[in-house]
């Protein structure tokens, strides 16, 4: 272990030294689920400020850990949205009597997964990540026992998860009978032959699924609408952070492969493509709020896939801009719907909200507008750049597709706006107050507004993340 | 060592425990019983552990033997002794469609693999070290210098796993009794 | 010589594409949920021999190594799946996914 | 300045009365209107003396609109002073007329600031320089006659007849803006005087077709002014106005517009055009002749002798005959102002009884009346010493090239005398029969009604035959024989129409039912109905039922194609993990055939 | 503060700023009484800049209160801004608008109202200043929102489908123009109209970006037949928000045709105008003819205001300096008409209390001043001469004629139509035999449209007066580009 090494896992370190440390404080102090969440928040901030701290520098164990400024950006990503999300979970955590011990602790451990991915220069370093993000999240989707269908999505979530992930080792494995290697820079100096190819396929498959691009998707909504709100946050932006940044690093290297003829660019566009369709279309006739949001989230894993299918030097500071505003954006979309009393309202039920809590419609609506891509929120930036992105790489029909997808988009947004400015009681009786969380929604919508009008810093460190 | 024994015998555990991994992983997927499944491929990844004897390694033999069929294994069994009583029996094909789409997808998937690997150039045999003075001793060491960090990242994973399986079984005590079957 | 002397690796990659289709198969006819979770570790099977091949082709032990941490990595996943199908069964009574469809659309 | 000052003043008149609103009386309103007609016929009175040094006088007042030409600039040039003077010096006797004769009530104020407007758009007609300024005044004299015909608003019919007038013009107007799109297309400039020049060079092959095509246009609009064949439906309804309305409209200003057009314009219409011009004045004349033969409301006989004789005036318009055109739109004017004045006179008596055949005898109770619509009744029939007998017969030595024009001109000089006796004789001389009170006529009515009439007498052989060829030229002498059919003619259709009705309309017997056969108008109004207005009803509610339904329908559709759409991909996510799991291994298969399989 | 008036230094910015400001402070201070003496002052302030802004002479770029800020370098985009010759013509128009539909909108709608109100107003006039295409789509986008939510909140019976309709057909025009925005920036590596104008691309390009971003504008102004949200809002708006709707919001869209489309792709545009030029003839026609079929006032100044609206469209693909000279004209008048006619017809409805024809008539008796207001509008409407409408209609119309006089003959038609539906509204509201008395107009009525019908006249007089901001000619605007 050298001191690069130790670098490399610094933010890493702390989120599982911190997850262990949750776990042990709740069986000796027995505190109160509120602490427990706090302890939890001030972990992930540090992850984020530790990242942020190191800053990136040489590669750890031998490349199988990459420090550059795409893994610094996405790992304090990670950490500020899991803590966020850590805030904005005590109502949720007492209403629903969870376990805030385990809670906790295994939010961090699956952020700490998200981590290893966003850094991992080695498939199995990038496939131990994966698992590390995926189990905890598992166990989180089945925790909300008094839900009806809780286990439902659990189960679903976990049995797909499984045979996605044997897809994607399989995928690892073919690779590995076609190089030899596992390290990325390795794999990307090889030769493309069938076997590679389809060990490529396999493991852009499985990332896909973590991405949850069209036709890999199918876990996202009923995942996403029985777990614990907050879990559904936080999963939703670091699953996708993690898969997206995994892609592009493969994309990355395999692309300057000398002889790779790898077809990223036609594979990514149809995925984006049909991610678009059947993510817009079946969004439009939900009642759930939440699985209306969650097919919002695999709609703008096509976004992000049209990033990503750009494949030049463009992409990764566009899909790094739209993963940072599309994190804050669905995590306070779906933090706000975590303050209400229901876990999971219908668009009916956000009837009265307006009246009674017009801070957090006022933030909604700054998070749905910016969802929409409605200018001048840094919504509309973030599929500008894309676009412009995919465009250089004459991707021409796929953002007008794009751009239709966001008109047809807004019909479910504003719904749902719409919903929270009409009259009457939808039985959305907000749980008590809880200052902290209202506090995070308000700074999270804060901040979009920000970059909307100043988005130049954010622009800037996106421009750094170069794969 | 004697290439042709060698030979031999890497061809005939080849063949045979290849025959009974097909065998018995067919018995495992078609099986309507979930316990028949379950043994059958405890009987696959013996087969399987003979394989990977047959390729010299014989610490993964041992490992699958002991972790893979003992442990986990017989953890799945025991589940599904306990719960899984009902499906003893046929029951109605649900979704019969799926069958259809299932074979073609498999049989697809198949195909395309094959082809694959058929068309894929693998590197020449490099110089094989074929027997190790101390296999286990060469593995540790790979473990604890390469991999070191996938292997600390493992413990994590299970740690993470064992806190999560806890989480979901510990509050069972204090739920409702077990709800007759419907 | 000696490499043509041996079992080619090929046949191994073909069982091993085998046994993963047949996995895949599974998962999808399979109603029982722990048959899928079997089906599955049918799969992930399949991958070790391919790893344990390809090392031998190499002549090198990594695969193998890698073939460990995929069964550590089994082994979890089995622990938190049974965990959550037991808690699918105490709610209902059934380990059948086709009888978990509430949640759609 | 003074040219400008001529429209400007009716117009400051309108204004003012508009603005007034209600807080000045009907009388002082009256007053007003008229004083400032008066003021213009003064203007123009003083510019006699200039007009004869210099025979174009111009004024601009500033630009206008941002096409080569359309500035706010008039000009007076040729016979415009002596038009000018007629429908100022007309207008104003209406509007004293008009003081007497509206009942009392709040509607004075519309009524002279339209008659005022009326006035000053009728001007900008003959003084405009170019072509837009000309059709302002052209539609401005349009939605005067709207608004005047309209005047009883609580009358339904009255309503109607004012929306027909103006849809019925606006036909000729649209007809008249695509001309005046060609012109300034063509020749690049709207300028009348520009245009003159142009029109030169419309010879050359490229450009003859355009100028063909905009003065048959030209000439479409001014048979809808003018209420000529085919358009001329809309006068006879027009007859639901005031009766000092029908004067104006008809007697002095806006029928005439057509002709001044022609006149105006007459270098620059196609020759070809100007011809058809007289065609269809003749075919109009005769036609609107039989007609008003048979009608039996007072005002409608006056109508529908308007439309004839503005016939005859396109006859002479189109054959290039200017001074006998002008002549006799100046003669006209007088004499029917004097019927129509005293045709209100009569209405006025009787409490609003405008039907021939209840009418009678009143040519001892409303001595004064009789005697005026006596004059106008002759200038009508062309008898002399009526100046209508001089105009016609100037209209009938320029046609003397044209039999069949000849023809028209003469069969209709019989036909008016006919029933212009007829009208005189069922009013004024038939038995008399039970009339309630007759009301005397006032002053503020009779005074204008001399003053017309001695003007329609006296035109004829003083400015007529005199003071008008000065500025015009007379085109040449009519030959004895010409003169001689046309007092026979006129003396015979007045003899047989007093022979035939001295003893009441019920007595007339055979002439007058064949004549009601001609009093519908020979069904045109009908045919338009079932031909056009009914089709236009159908087709809106066709497109309003067909296209504009399913365009809505279109988009409504494609949302529910989304919705629908969004179902189909909704049975994805079908619920069964099974189905899910399927899906991602179909995925997987694809991509990994997609690039493996290559 | 700013304070552009005392300083004498007049910003295009001014124009979005002091309505932003208007916005905040009706949104966040309590001054619930005041809001709409806020909204109103932010109209009036609008007023005067533009009309200060107008005063002052083109400098030599031609845009006037310029100003360049950086926005998102990385991306291109930067806060351009600046008025031309038809900016600043339709803001001095939009915010009057905005001033007098405040007015009228009745003190007793909340602060919400009045804050989206100037939001709107802040859209609007950002749209006429944009000079960076994508600041332009921002603006161009931001109209939507507020709209959206006045219709959604405050509109009528039918205002929920009405708003989604609206909503989702006008954003999947944006949606083509911000792809074709994005491509033009892109491949000329500038998304600054300014410097575009003078970027030229072939033929084939143009004509592909010009579909694109025609896509918006023909669903905005609307052009037939892409019309089908528009009777719906316009009944389904309350009032002030329908004025303001068809006013000034479907102008921007004409502005966005002749500044971006023209002015960008003039030889793209040359090659789509006889398909253009037809449908927007035909649409002149087709409104006017639907508009005779209607019994509700709103859904008859909706299709009339429908029929101006593609009358000025044929000016602008008419594809010559004159013809968009000409539509700048029938715009602005447009605009003044279409405010006096939904402020009468709101006036006409509250004294028989519905909207519908058949239940008024006979008002002209106890209503004069109301029934003269009235008809010298419809007068206007309709284009009488003297009046600003026939400016507008005759000026199109000829600049028509001299590129496309087949689809000019046609529109022209529309004058016999006009005279049909203008009519039959007079007719069918204020003759015949009075049903009852009614109250005339007030005098606050009286202060609120007769201004505006005064400045009908001074326009019908004084076109030039609009006209002469903009250069006229009848050459075609694709001619510079072929030589």
């Amino acid at each position: 272990m050298t001191v690069a090494d130790l670098s490399a896992v610094a933010a890493l370190l702390v989120l599982t030294i911190g997850a262990c440390l949750v776990v042990v404080v709740d069986l000796v102090a027995r505190p109160r689920a509120t602490l427990l969440a706090w302890l939890g928040a001030v972990i992930g901030i540090a992850a984020a400020a530790t990242a942020a701290l190191v800053g990136s520098g040489a590669p750890g164990f031998g490349g199988g850990i990459v420090r550059d400024p795409a893994t610094v950006f996405f790992t304090v990503l990670i950490g500020t949205v899991t803590a966020a999300a850590l805030l904005v979970s005590p109502g949720a955590l007492r209403r629903d009597a969870l376990p805030a011990g385990e809670y906790v602790s295994l939010l961090l451990f699956s952020a700490a997964g998200g981590t290893l991915m966003v850094a991992s220069g080695d498939l199995l370093v990038l496939f131990l990540g994966l698992e590390l993000l995926s189990l905890p999240l598992y166990v989180l989707t089945a925790m909300l026992r008094a839900k009806e269908h809780g286990d439902e999505g659990a189960l679903k979530y976990f049995l797909l998860g499984a045979a996605a992930s044997a897809v994607l080792l399989y995928g690892i494995a073919l690779l590995y009978a076609a190089t030899g290697t596992l390290r990325l820079e390795a794999i990307g100096r090889a030769t493309a032959d069938p076997l590679y190819l389809a060990g490529l396929a396999l493991l852009l498959g499985g990332l896909a699924f973590k991405a949850a691009l069209v036709p890999f998707h199918a876990w996202a909504p009923d995942a996403y609408e029985s777990a614990p709100t907050p879990v559904t946050a936080q999963m939703a932006v670091v699953a996708k952070v993690a898969a997206f940044v995994a892609i592009l690093r493969l994309v990355a290297a395999t692309g300057r492969a000398p002889l790779a003829r790898v077809d990223w660019q036609v594979a990514l566009a149809v995925l984006a493509a049909a991610t678009l369709v059947v993510a817009t279309f079946s969004a439009l006739g939900q009642r759930s709020v939440k699985r209306l949001l969650a097919y919002s989230s695999i709609a703008h894993a096509g976004y992000l896939a049209i990033g990503a299918a750009a494949t030049g030097a463009t992409a990764g500071p566009a899909v790094a801009f739209y993963l940072a505003v599309y994190a804050a954006l669905t995590f306070g979309a779906f933090a706000v719907l975590s303050q209400l009393s229901s876990d999971d309202p219908t668009v009916a039920d956000l009837a009265g909200l307006w009246r009674r809590r017009p801070l957090l419609v006022v933030a909604l609506a700054v998070f749905l507008f910016g969802l929409t891509g409605l200018p001048p929120t840094a919504g509309f930036l973030a599929k500008v750049y894309v676009f412009e992105a995919a465009l250089r790489a004459q991707l021409l029909w796929l953002v007008v597709l794009g751009v239709l997808a966001s008109v047809v988009s807004a019909a479910y947004y504003l719904r749902v706006l719409f919903a929270c400015l009409a009259q009457g009681d939808g039985g959305t009786e907000p749980t008590p107050r809880a200052r902290v969380a209202t506090g995070v929604i308000v700074l999270t919508a804060a901040l979009i507004v920000l970059v909307s009008f100043v988005p130049q810093p954010l622009l800037d460190a996106a421009a750094l993340v170069r794969f | 060592m004697d290439w042709l024994a060698q030979l031999g015998a890497e061809r005939a555990i080849f063949a045979v425990a290849g025959a009974i991994c097909v065998v018995s992983a067919a018995n495992a997927v078609l099986r309507r019983d979930p316990l028949t499944s379950a043994l059958s491929l405890t009987l696959t990844l013996f087969s399987l552990a003979i394989l990977y004897l047959g390729l010299g390694a014989p610490f993964l033999a041992g490992v699958q033997v002991a972790v893979y069929a003992g442990a986990i294994m017989v953890l799945l069994v025991f589940v599904i002794m306990l719960l899984g009583t009902e499906h003893r029996f046929p029951l109605p094909v649900t979704r019969p469609r799926l069958g259809l789409v299932a074979a073609l997808v498999s049989a697809a998937l198949f195909g395309v693999l094959a082809i694959a690997i058929g068309r894929g150039q693998l590197p020449t045999n490099v110089a094989t070290t074929t027997e190790a003075t101390d296999h286990v001793g060469a593995v540790a060491d790979l473990l604890f210098t390469r991999y070191l960090l996938p292997f600390e990242i493992t413990s994590v994973l299970l740690l993470a796993a064992l806190i999560g399986a806890v989480s979901l079984a510990r509050r069972r005590s204090s739920e409702r009794e077990w709800p007759e079957r419907r | 010589m000696a490499g043509a002397a041996l079992m080619p690796t090929t046949a191994y990659l073909l069982l091993g594409a085998f046994l993963f289709a047949l996995g895949a198969y599974g998962v999808v006819v399979r109603t029982n949920a722990l048959a899928m979770l079997v089906a599955v570790e049918l799969m992930l099977n399949a991958v070790n021999l391919t790893f344990v091949a390809a090392a031998r082709q190499f002549g090198e032990l990594d695969g193998q190594v890698i073939a460990f941490f995929v069964i550590a990595v089994a082994a979890a996943e089995v622990g938190v799946g049974l965990a959550i199908v037991i808690d699918v069964a105490r709610r209902r009574g059934t380990v059948d996914v086709d009888e978990a469809t509430d949640l759609r659309g | 300045m003074t040219l400008a000052l001529v429209p400007l003043l009716p117009l400051a008149g309108a204004m003012f009365i508009a603005l007034a609103g209600g807080r000045i009386g009907r009388k002082t309103t009256g007053t007003i209107g008229t004083l400032a007609i008066t003021l213009a016929f003064g203007a123009a009175l003083s510019m006699v003396v200039s007009v004869a040094e210099h025979p174009r006088l111009a004024a601009r007042l500033g630009a206008w609109l941002p096409v080569p030409g359309a500035d706010l600039s008039l000009v007076l040039e040729g016979a415009g002073l002596g038009l000018v003077l007629m429908v100022t010096g007309v207008s104003a006797l209406i509007g004293l007329y008009s003081i007497g004769y509206l009942p009392a009530g709040p509607g004075a104020q519309r009524y002279f600031a339209a008659l005022d407007l009326f006035v000053a758009a009728m001007l900008l007609v003959i003084l405009a320089d170019n072509l837009v300024l000309l059709f302002a005044g052209w539609e401005l004299v349009g939605l005067c006659s709207y608004l005047l015909i309209g005047h009883e608003r609580e009358r339904p019919a009255a309503a109607v007849a004012a929306q027909k007038a103006f849809v019925v013009n606006r036909v000729g107007d649209a007809a008249f803006l695509v001309g005046i799109f060609i012109f300034a297309a063509t020749a690049r400039t709207v300028n009348i005087g520009d245009l003159r020049v142009a029109s030169i060079e419309h010879l050359r092959p490229d450009t003859v077709t355009p100028f063909l095509i905009a003065s048959a246009l030209l000439l479409v609009g001014a048979l809808a002014k003018s209420a000529q064949l085919p358009l001329h439906v809309w006068l006879p309804d027009a007859m639901e106005g005031p009766t000092p309305v029908s004067a104006l409209i008809h007697a002095a200003t806006m029928v005439t517009a057509g002709v001044v057009l022609l006149i105006r314009l007459r270098e620059v219409l196609a020759p070809e055009v100007l011809f058809a011009a007289s065609v269809a004045g003749a075919a109009t004349a005769l036609f609107a002749a039989l007609v008003a033969v048979g009608q039996r409301d007072l005002k409608r006989v006056l109508a529908w002798s308007t439309i004839s004789q503005v016939g005859l005036m396109f006859v002479a318009a189109g054959l290039g005959a200017v001074f006998a055109a002008l002549f006799h739109l100046l003669a006209h004017a007088f004499f029917k102002a004097t019927l129509f004045l005293g045709a209100g006179a009569v209405i006025h008596a009787t409490d609003g009884e405008q039907d021939l055949t209840k009418l009678g005898g009143l040519g001892r109770r409303l001595p004064l009346t009789a005697a005026t619509v006596a004059v106008g009744a002759l200038g009508l029939a062309a008898i002399p010493p009526a100046s209508g007998f001089f105009s016609k017969e100037a209209i009938a030595v320029a046609a003397l090239d044209q039999p069949l024009l000849l023809g028209a001109v003469l069969v209709t000089s019989l036909l008016s005398a006919f029933y212009a006796a007829r009208l005189y004789t069922l009013v004024f001389l038939a038995p008399a029969r039970a009339m309630p009170a007759i009301h005397r006529t006032p002053l503020s009515m009779a005074a204008p009604l001399v003053l017309v009439a001695t003007a329609a007498l006296a035109f004829g052989g003083l400015v007529g035959a005199h003071v008008l060829p000065l500025g015009l030229g007379r085109e040449s002498e009519a030959p004895a024989w010409l003169l001689a059919a046309s007092i026979i003619l006129g003396l015979g259709g007045a003899t047989g129409g007093w022979l035939t009705y001295r003893r009441g309309a019920s007595a007339a017997g055979a002439v007058e039912r064949i004549a009601a056969r001609a009093a519908g108008g020979f069904g045109v109004d009908r045919l338009y109905q079932a031909a056009l207005v009914e089709p236009f009803g159908r087709i809106a509610r066709g497109v309003d039922r067909g296209v504009e339904a399913a365009n809505e329908r279109a988009i409504d559709g494609f949302a529910g194609l989304l919705v629908r759409g969004g179902g189909l991909v909704q049975r994805l996510q079908a619920g069964s993990v099974r189905g899910y799991e399927a899906l991602l291994l179909t995925g997987a298969v694809i991509l990994l055939a997609f690039w493996s399989l290559r | 503060m700013n304070l552009p008036l005392l300083l004498g230094d007049i910003r295009a910015t001014d124009l979005v700023v002091v309505p932003l400001i208007a916005a905040l402070a009706c949104a966040l201070l309590p001054l619930r009484g005041l809001a709409r003496a806020i909204a109103v002052l932010s109209g009036v302030l609008g007023i005067a800049l533009s009309l200060a802004l107008a005063a002052g002479a083109a400098p030599a770029g031609g845009l006037r209160g310029e100003e360049q800020i950086a926005w998102a370098p990385a991306l291109g985009i930067s806060y351009h801004v600046g008025a031309d010759g038809f900016g600043v013509a339709l803001l001095a128009l939009g915010s009057l608008l905005f001033s007098v539909g405040a007015v009228s909108s009745g003190s007793a709608r909340g602060r919400g109202y009045f804050a989206l109100w100037c939001a709107l107003q802040a859209a609007v006039s950002g749209v006429f200043v944009a000079q960076d295409l994508l600041l332009f789509f921002v603006f161009w986008e931001a109209m939507l929102l507020p709209l959206a939510l006045l219709l959604w909140q405050w509109g009528g019976e039918d205002r929920r489908s009405a708003t989604l309709r609206f909503v989702l057909y006008t954003m999947a025009g944006s949606a083509l123009l911000l792809a074709g925005i994005l491509a033009l920036g892109i491949g000329a590596a500038t998304f600054d109209i300014v410097t575009l104008r003078a970027h030229r691309l072939g033929a084939a390009t143009q004509t592909g970006l010009a579909v694109l971003f025609l896509a918006a504008f023909v669903v905005k102004l609307p052009l037939f037949p892409f019309h089908a949200w528009l009777a719906r809002a316009y009944v389904a708006a309350p009032l002030p928000v329908a004025l303001v709707l068809s006013g000034i919001v479907a102008k921007t869209a004409a502005y966005g045709i002749i500044r971006l489309c023209l002015g960008l792709f003039p030889l793209g545009m040359e090659t789509l105008a006889p398909g253009l030029v037809a449908l927007a003839a035909i649409g002149t026609l087709y409104a006017a003819l639907l508009a005779t079929r209607q019994d509700d006032t709103r859904r008859l100044i909706a299709y009339s205001s429908l029929s101006h609206l593609n009358l000025i469209g044929l000016g602008i693909f008419a594809g010559s300096a004159a013809g968009a000279q000409g539509a700048l004209v029938a715009s602005v008048s447009h605009g003044l008409i279409v405010a006096v006619l939904f402020l009468l017809a709101g006036m006409l409805a509250t004294r028989t209390g519905g909207w519908d024809l058949g239940r008024s008539g006979g008002l002209a008796g106890s209503a004069p001043v109301l029934a003269a207001c009235f008809t010298l509008a419809v007068v206007a409407t309709i284009g009488v001469p003297g009046t600003s409408g026939f400016a507008g209609e005759f000026l199109v119309l000829a600049a028509t004629y001299a590129r496309y006089p087949a689809a000019a003959a046609l529109a022209t038609l529309v004058v016999i139509v006009a005279a049909v539906y203008g009519l039959g509204l007079l007719r069918r509201a204020f003759t015949g035999v009075p049903g009852g008395a009614v109250p005339d107009l007030g005098p606050r009525e009286r202060a609120l449209v007769l201004p505006l019908l005064a400045l009908i006249l001074v326009l019908g007089i004084a076109p030039r007066v609009v006209s002469d901001l903009v250069p006229g000619g009848n050459a075609p605007v694709h001619a510079a580009d072929l030589r």
